[in-house]
């Protein structure tokens, strides 16, 4: 069971090195909703010798919403957007690349130095939920369009959701729909104001929202 | 402190009645003039009752009011002891002569700002004031020291139309502003230690020596900025001559006071200071003191020539501390007890001469509507009252026998050689420097208060052309006498000036119970008798001087009614056409003294003279720079300023900038405390 | 008692101008004439009291007080000083600072009177006047700190009956500083030459006989008489700081201290004979090494431990 | 009752949706308000009871924050009344709707006693107020709430990623993110988690609070708000984010990690001080001027309670302080906006003279921004620099009063320079608006007055007296961080 499990998350972590090196908004959506999939196969192989009503239903409500409804929202979003590629991101791709490997190891790292308290199914989650965070971060950071920001703040949430996954049991089912939710009525509020920028500024350029300033 | 207390809400009731009718002019003054009489005369009652108390208890003090703890720290803690009520004394009596003649000053003006608003403000002034005289607890004290600060600003920019007195208003504001920290710090030590913000408990503790250094460099900066000490005096030339005429006698006679009055509180509650402390205090007060005059004799404009004999009068006052610190130090409390006490009269003194320059000052603006001396001359015979008054206010700020600057003087003096005779080698060092540097400021106040006198009331007038009839004089019309509103205050501060020349026993007696109350220390009788027994002998000097004069002037009367009297034009030395143009300006009485300091100074003469030999004109101008304010708080204030716009990147409008901020720190954080 | 405190008064007010004429008859003498007569100065203001009087226009009361006030200031900053063996009439803790502050009220009202008459050489001189007035004003003081220092007393009849007879055996270099600087004080105080010619007739380069150029009649002679008081108190002042010695016998005493005038102001004489006139712009110099002088027997005194 | 507080609001902001007339919209508003701070000071007399099996409970911080919150949405909602006079527009109803939702997460956050309830309370005030915040629609407010959403986003992540390090720092013994249980057994929680867990809660909330360097997105949204929405952000929301904090703060000090938690504080503290003098001064936005004095005064918040002892007491009491002084500031910068249609201080000069009540409310604000007493801000850093002096922090001491006199200087040379000013080359000589169209200047309607002048008198009350209840209450929230008078 341990492979299959570290088979996903290794697979994770590479579709987040996809997201970031890819250029196309619509591939970076297909890919994160990839992603989101197999985040939420995570918790039925984890906690598959004694599955819990609840468990099921966090995780059906992750895939369902981070994989079908998130990117079909932001395949919304982009729809009236005549730019599709981030043409010149802050931080070059081969650079991100670079930065997302480093990423991954100083994770490891990290992870190796916290001693987890309790036991855990696989010692690769924690690190590649590390990993996830600073690919989310790293797309923050260098890219250009108010889309591919929102993309990386999702993958930032996907390593945040994939941390969570470790405490599924010991959070109450309210907290853990309420932070679901939340996160999710979040992104759909980046989106809808990506439409605004777009239909006020005929792009999702985010270089042009750079006028306050001192 | 019922009499205070009384006093208070005079003021209190007075101001919201003010407010109250502001609308209409008359009532408002009306109300203002009256409560102002009353309530200055309560308060000086109480600060007299409390000065002349025989039953020397100590520490002196009054009966306090107290309400208790209404907020942390802070409670309405008020009490006055000698040294409070020393300060009122000169603080109503000012108070009320400035109020007066602000009264008649603004009775015809016509501008659109309310003048009410201006009385109100006033009155507030007043009561922060007081609050921050008889306080008893550092938080109110702050309080009512940060509400004076800015009360006094308002009205400093009472004529804010123009852009110079915004500017001084500001510059006011911020370095005052600036000072209060270092008092906030320092009050909060105390308390700190002291575990209470209480004075009481505050002066019954016992602060380590390197500690009281440390508070002493903080009260000196922070009531040195409010005091105008050299390098921090920036605002006050400014400020002076911003404000209309009452209120800058009353920021020269009494705010600056009150930096002076803090220290000497801090002395009061600390006590044992390290011995470079008064060294110091000393050696600024020596660089203030000779510092403000040189510039004062730079000044063409009379208002800022004032402002800047305030600096040269703190000097003195600050001479008196500083030789006070040192001979507590030394434990010789003959000189401390004297230092401190010369310290005190000198503090009064120049509160009233001061308050009578100022005053007289403005009528000579009023009148002429302009502050620059060149363009004045021979108004004494325009403005007699106004002329007298303020010669005798220019004897006294010199320390002239006669008047009640010489008695102070020599107090100063006084404790200085007392430091000469009972201190060590380092000790005798000092002290004779500090004379040096007290003769040479007694000079040199001399030198500009000559100028002033001179340049603005005799010989004729040398305004030009346009301002003045055919025959090269002011025509009458134009150059009123001020009336009685405007002239009474004046004459009760020249007369204060004289008694307090001719009859010194008493304000050195209330000097002595001030000191204390500084001190905390029993003056003995012998000491007493020891300083107050020269200045009556003084007096017979003075008054052998009178009879000589009497018997000389009885002679000239005498010869003159038998011999003839002629009057002619000034003779010109066989030089045709001399006119009033060519008399000596100020600029030019002060200028071979500046020249000789000029490596002290930044003293410029710019101008352009003609080559020819038959020069159509020339034209010269001198000028005084400020080498603190130029060479050290301007470039100051301009690395703050470039160094905030160099740092403005920080906020570059990108998004993406932003979140490698939160990112970056995050890492900073984690770095810092988990490795 | 009272006739000691008479006599005192007397020699002040009668004896002065015999010392402007004793300076009178030494320049005369070695310019090689016979000069005016001893008594010259009595003379002259005998005569302007019975001038008539010219007022300027443009003055005012100031003007016709100030010869009166300065010469009534200085007189009574005269009866603080010792003269010979006898005591002031008034004398205490302090009172050297109110005898130089007498002097500056005079130099005062002197400086206003000439601003008065809004001449310009009168301005000239005023402001020169003043200018080195304070500047000598604290070498004076410095003088007398040390004077103090060294007599431990504050009060000048203390200093100079008696409380600097054993100074000479100990510190006696310095109080030869203190006497040069003393001297260069006296000479720039009542504007003898090399300072400021007294008889001189070029208004530019005057200081103290331009100020007092539109003074006439009974202002003049106050004036001159003024003058001449301040002279010999200042030539007294000297002369008590050098000779020390007393018998202890009043006439000779008292005689002997005539002497010693008589004498000092043979020398000013020969001074002003002998010397020329400063060009204005040094005069600032000589101030500066009379205040070193003085500062420099300060050091000494210091360092010996003399006080 | 703390339930009903909830969802009032929420069920209002429903109906307000539906309502078609702008009175009666208005007027609801009104009514919640009321009803809301009504029942806020009924808790101050009666406790109300734990509910919603321990979700829900109100201890002194709460109340204190609550009590805040309450009395400034009130305010606010009475000075809505006047500035959207003769401004009729569609968002109106989604402004006011969100508005109440605003008010009720809020509440939320104050009631909260778990972390991950407190959390969501902390990101539905941020997504209610993307729509206050980009009320008017212009390419700059857009902007301005773009770069609000997605830093306080990141931020609110990473405070979830916190929570979850806190939940595994316990998950052995406490397996609890219930603040009181956590309390309680604060001492067996593993170490090293523990710290993670706070740093991250630190940064998160940080950047909500606007604690330079996370500070960017206050700027911007405060100068694009209106001004009403400025003041609830600056006056309530901040206070949220801070509340957050000092929960964590809670759990640190009864874990013994007071010093690991307050040296943090400290530093964020005094980079906020020092971000804040750089650009406040010679700064041109009026209103980002006060949105920088906002970052200043979280900066003294978290160096008050960083130093502890009565500083926290003290950043207690200027917490308070702080919200009315900002709502004070902002609301006249919207008396400001509308006389003068322009945010740039530059453009704005002699409002004394051209508009009294405006002018002098300015002034005061100047004054209380700037903690000259009698206003009750200068107790409060006075407290905190007590503080500072009596543990013997004395770089904190240095640093705080240098950065404070620098704000002030900037603060006063802008102020001063718009109430006093008479000539402006830009305007006619009295300094009125030269926009021709604008023939009778508008004077201040009473709705937009009184709210000010209460605010104004409640500072000053809190200057010169502490009143004994809020007193216990101040040394109760204290004591529950280790602190006290």
């Amino acid at each position: 069971m341990n492979v299959w499990l570290d088979a996903i998350l290794i697979l994770v972590v590479i579709l987040g090195l996809f997201i970031v090196a890819s250029t196309r908004l619509g591939t970076m959506i297909k890919i994160f909703s990839w992603q989101s999939l197999l985040l939420g196969c995570v918790p039925f192989l984890m906690y598959a010798q004694n599955m819990e009503f609840y468990i099921i239903i966090v995780s059906l409500v992750a895939i369902v919403l981070r994989g079908l409804i998130m990117p079909y929202f932001l395949f919304w979003a982009i729809r009236h957007v005549s730019i599709r590629t981030e043409i010149r991101p802050f931080i070059g791709l081969g650079a991100t690349l670079l930065l997302s490997g480093l990423s991954i190891v100083s994770s490891f790292l990290l992870a190796s130095k916290l001693v987890f308290p309790i036991s855990i199914s696989s010692d690769m989650l924690i690190p590649s939920s590390f990993s996830l965070i600073i690919m989310g971060f790293l797309l923050l950071v260098g890219r250009t369009k108010a889309i591919s920001q929102v993309v990386g703040y999702l993958v930032l949430e996907n390593g945040i959701f994939l941390f969570a996954i470790l405490l599924l049991r010991k959070m109450p089912l309210l907290v853990e729909m309420g932070i679901l939710l939340d996160l999710f009525i979040a992104a759909v509020v980046m989106g809808i104001v990506v439409n605004h920028i777009s239909a006020e500024f005929n792009n999702t350029d985010t270089t042009a929202l750079a006028t306050l300033k001192d | 402190m019922a009499l205070l207390l009384i006093s208070l809400s005079i003021l209190i009731i007075s101001s919201l009645l003010i407010l109250l009718f502001c609308r209409s002019k008359e009532i408002s003054a009306c109300v203002f003039l009256w409560s102002l009489v009353a309530a200055c005369g309560f308060g000086l009652w109480s600060a007299l009752s409390v000065l002349c108390q025989k039953a020397m208890s100590l520490p002196l003090t009054g009966v306090d009011f107290r309400v208790h703890g209404t907020i942390p720290l802070g409670e309405f803690y008020i009490g006055i002891d000698a040294l409070s009520a020393f300060f009122l004394l000169l603080f109503f009596i000012l108070s009320l002569a400035a109020g007066i003649y602000g009264y008649g000053y603004l009775r015809d003006y016509t501008g659109q700002r309310n003048t009410g608003v201006h009385f109100a403000l006033y009155h507030l002034l007043i009561i922060v004031i007081t609050l921050v005289l008889v306080a008893k607890n550092a938080v109110l004290f702050l309080v009512a020291w940060e509400i004076m600060t800015f009360v006094s600003y308002f009205l400093i920019t009472f004529y804010n139309e123009s852009e110079s007195v915004r500017k001084a208003g500001y510059l006011y504001l911020i370095s005052t502003h600036v000072g209060v920290f270092c008092l906030l710090v320092m009050f909060l030590i105390m308390g700190a230690q002291a575990g209470s913000m209480n004075f009481d408990q505050m002066t019954a503790t016992q602060f380590p020596l390197a500690l009281a250094a440390l508070l002493f460099m903080l009260a000196f900066v922070g009531f040195g900025i409010k005091a105008g000490f050299i390098p921090f005096h920036i605002w006050l030339p400014h400020a002076h001559p911003a404000a209309p005429t009452h209120i800058s006698a009353l920021l020269s006679g009494v705010v600056v006071k009150l930096g002076i009055y803090g220290l000497m509180r801090v002395m009061a509650i600390v006590k044992d200071f390290p011995l470079w402390c008064g060294v110091l205090l000393l050696i600024m007060a020596a660089i203030s003191g000779v510092g403000g005059v040189l510039y004062a004799l730079g000044q063409h404009e009379i208002k800022k020539l004032l402002a800047y004999h305030s600096i040269e009068n703190i000097g003195i006052i600050t001479l008196g501390l500083g030789i006070g610190m040192i001979g507590h130090a030394y434990h010789q409390e003959t000189v401390a007890f004297i230092g401190y006490a010369g310290a005190l009269l000198h503090t009064f003194n120049h509160a009233v001469f001061k308050g009578l320059l100022f005053l007289s000052a403005g009528s000579v603006i009023h009148c002429t509507h302009t502050g620059d001396m060149d363009h004045m001359g021979g108004l004494f015979k325009l403005l007699p009252w106004t002329g007298h008054l303020f010669l005798i206010g220019s004897l006294s700020i010199c320390g002239l026998p006669l008047f009640n600057g010489f008695i102070s003087e020599w107090l100063v003096y006084r404790a200085l050689l007392e430091g000469v005779f009972h201190l060590d080698v380092f000790g005798i060092i000092f002290s004779s420097l500090a004379i040096v540097a007290l003769a040479l400021v007694g000079g040199l106040a001399a030198l500009c208060f000559t100028k002033a006198f001179g340049v603005i009331f005799l010989g004729s007038n040398k305004s030009s052309e346009g301002h003045q009839g055919k025959e090269g004089r002011l025509s009458n019309i134009d150059i009123k006498e001020g009336d009685l509103m405007l002239r009474g205050p004046m004459i009760l501060l020249a007369a204060i000036c004289l008694w307090g020349g001719l009859f010194p026993a008493n304000m050195v007696y209330f000097a002595f119970q001030g000191t204390q109350a500084i001190t905390g220390l029993q003056i003995p009788f012998v000491l007493k008798e020891a300083v107050i027994n020269p200045l009556l002998s003084a007096t017979r000097v003075l008054s052998f001087g009178g009879v000589i004069f009497s018997v000389l002037a009885l002679v000239r009367d005498f010869l003159v009614l038998h011999y003839p009297v002629r009057l002619t034009e000034t003779w010109s030395c066989g030089y045709v056409k001399l006119s009033h143009r060519m008399q000596y300006t100020a600029s030019s009485f002060a200028r071979p003294i500046l020249k000789i300091f000029r490596s002290a100074l930044v003293f410029r003469v710019e101008g352009k003279i003609s080559k020819e030999y038959f020069p159509a004109w020339t034209s010269l101008k001198s000028s005084v720079k400020d080498v603190s304010e130029s060479l050290l708080f301007r470039p100051l204030f301009y690395v703050i300023k470039k160094f905030s716009r160099k740092l403005k990147w920080i906020q570059s409008g990108h998004t993406q900038t932003y979140i490698l901020y939160v990112f970056l720190f995050l890492v900073i954080l984690l770095v810092w405390k988990l490795i | 008692m009272h006739i000691l405190l008479l006599l005192h008064l007397t020699i002040l007010f009668v004896f002065p101008p015999l010392l402007l004429g004793i300076i009178g008859k030494t320049k005369a003498f070695f310019a090689g004439r016979i000069g005016p007569p001893l008594l010259q100065p009595y003379f002259d203001i005998f005569k302007l009291m019975h001038k008539e009087s010219v007022y300027s226009v443009t003055t005012n009361w100031i003007f016709m007080a100030a010869p009166m006030v300065s010469t009534a200031a200085i007189l009574a900053a005269g009866t603080l000083m010792p003269l010979a063996d006898f005591k002031p009439p008034i004398q205490f803790w302090g009172d050297m600072v109110l005898f130089v502050y007498l002097f500056a009220l005079a130099r005062f009202v002197i400086v206003l009177a000439a601003l008065d008459t809004g001449s310009s050489l009168e301005g000239m001189g005023a402001s020169r006047e003043a200018t080195f007035g304070c500047l000598s004003e604290i070498t004076m003081f410095l003088n007398l700190t040390i004077l103090a220092l060294l007599s431990r007393s504050l009060s000048l009849s203390e200093i100079f009956l008696g409380g600097l007879s054993s100074s000479w055996l100990q510190v006696g270099p310095v109080l030869i500083l203190v006497v040069v600087s003393f001297f260069l004080i006296l000479l720039v105080e009542n504007s003898r030459v090399p300072i400021d010619d007294p008889e001189t007739h070029l208004e530019l380069t005057m200081i103290h006989e331009v100020i007092v150029l539109d003074h006439s009649g009974i202002d003049l002679a106050y004036v001159l008489y003024g003058k001449a008081v301040k002279l010999f108190l200042f030539a007294s002042m000297l002369v008590s700081v050098i000779i020390t010695f007393r018998v202890h016998d009043f006439l000779i005493d008292t005689a002997f201290f005539f002497f010693e005038l008589i004498v000092f102001a043979v020398l000013i004489g020969i001074v002003e004979s002998t010397m020329a006139r400063l060009r204005l712009n040094k005069v600032p110099y000589l101030l500066f090494s009379a205040f070193i002088f003085s500062i420099f027997g300060f050091t000494v005194i210091l360092v010996r431990g003399g006080h | 009752m703390l339930i009903f507080l909830l969802f009032f609001p929420l069920v209002t902001g429903g109906l307000v949706f539906v309502l078609r007339e702008q009175e009666s919209r208005n007027r609801m508003l009104l009514f919640t308000a009321l009803l809301h701070s009504a029942c806020v000071f009924s808790f101050w007399k009666f406790t109300p009871a734990v509910s919603l099996n321990g979700f829900l409970g109100l201890d002194a911080l709460g109340l204190l924050v609550l009590s805040v919150i309450s009395i400034l949405f009130l305010m606010v909602s009475f000075y809505l009344m006047g500035y959207f006079k003769g401004e009729s527009d569609i968002s109106h109803r989604i402004f006011i709707t969100f508005l109440l939702f605003f008010l009720s997460f809020m509440t939320l956050v104050t009631l909260s006693r778990h972390f991950g309830l407190l959390l969501i309370g902390i990101e539905a005030t941020t997504l209610c107020s993307v729509p206050l915040i980009n009320f008017v629609k212009t390419r700059q407010s857009i902007e301005a709430t773009w770069k609000f959403l997605t830093i306080c986003l990141v931020g609110i992540a990473l405070a979830l990623l916190g929570t979850y390090f806190l939940a595994v720092s316990g998950i052995d013994n406490v397996q609890s993110l219930f603040i009181d249980k956590l309390l309680d057994h604060a001492k067996e929680l593993s170490l090293p988690w523990l710290k993670m867990s706070v740093i991250f809660l630190l940064i998160g909330c940080g950047t909500k609070m606007g604690l330079a360097p996370m500070h960017t997105w206050l700027p911007d949204a405060h100068s694009q708000a209106p001004s009403p929405v400025s003041a609830l952000l600056s006056g309530c929301l901040l206070n949220c984010a801070f509340l957050s904090i000092l929960r964590v703060g809670q759990v640190c000090h009864a874990a013994g990690q007071t010093q690991f938690f307050s040296s943090m504080f400290i530093l964020l503290g005094i980079i906020s001080l020092g971000v804040a003098y750089v650009f406040i001064l010679g700064q041109e936005d009026y209103k980002r001027l006060f949105a920088y004095s906002s970052v200043e005064h979280m900066g003294i918040l978290a160096i008050g309670i960083g130093l502890g002892g009565i500083g926290i007491y003290g950043a207690l009491l200027h917490m308070i302080n702080n919200a009315f002084t900002k709502g004070i500031a902002f609301l006249v910068t919207g008396n400001l906006y509308k006389q003068y249609h322009s945010k740039k201080a530059s453009e704005v000069r002699g409002v004394l003279r051209s508009y009294p009540i405006t002018g002098i409310f300015l002034l005061a604000a100047f004054l209380a921004v700037s903690a000259v007493p009698p206003f009750g801000t200068f107790i409060s850093e006075l407290m905190i620099l007590y503080a500072a002096v009596a543990g013997h922090h004395y770089w904190v001491v240095f640093f705080y009063s240098l950065f404070l006199a620098l704000i002030f200087m900037g603060i006063a040379d802008i102020v001063l320079k718009m109430t006093n000013s008479y000539e402006s080359p830009a305007r006619g000589p009295q300094g009125c608006p030269m926009n021709a169209t604008v023939s009778q200047p508008p004077k201040e309607s009473l709705s937009m007055v009184l709210p000010i002048l209460f605010l104004i008198v409640l500072v000053l009350i809190l200057g010169v007296y502490i009143p004994p209840f809020l007193d216990d209450i101040l040394q109760k929230a204290a004591g529950l961080l280790g602190g006290g008078r």
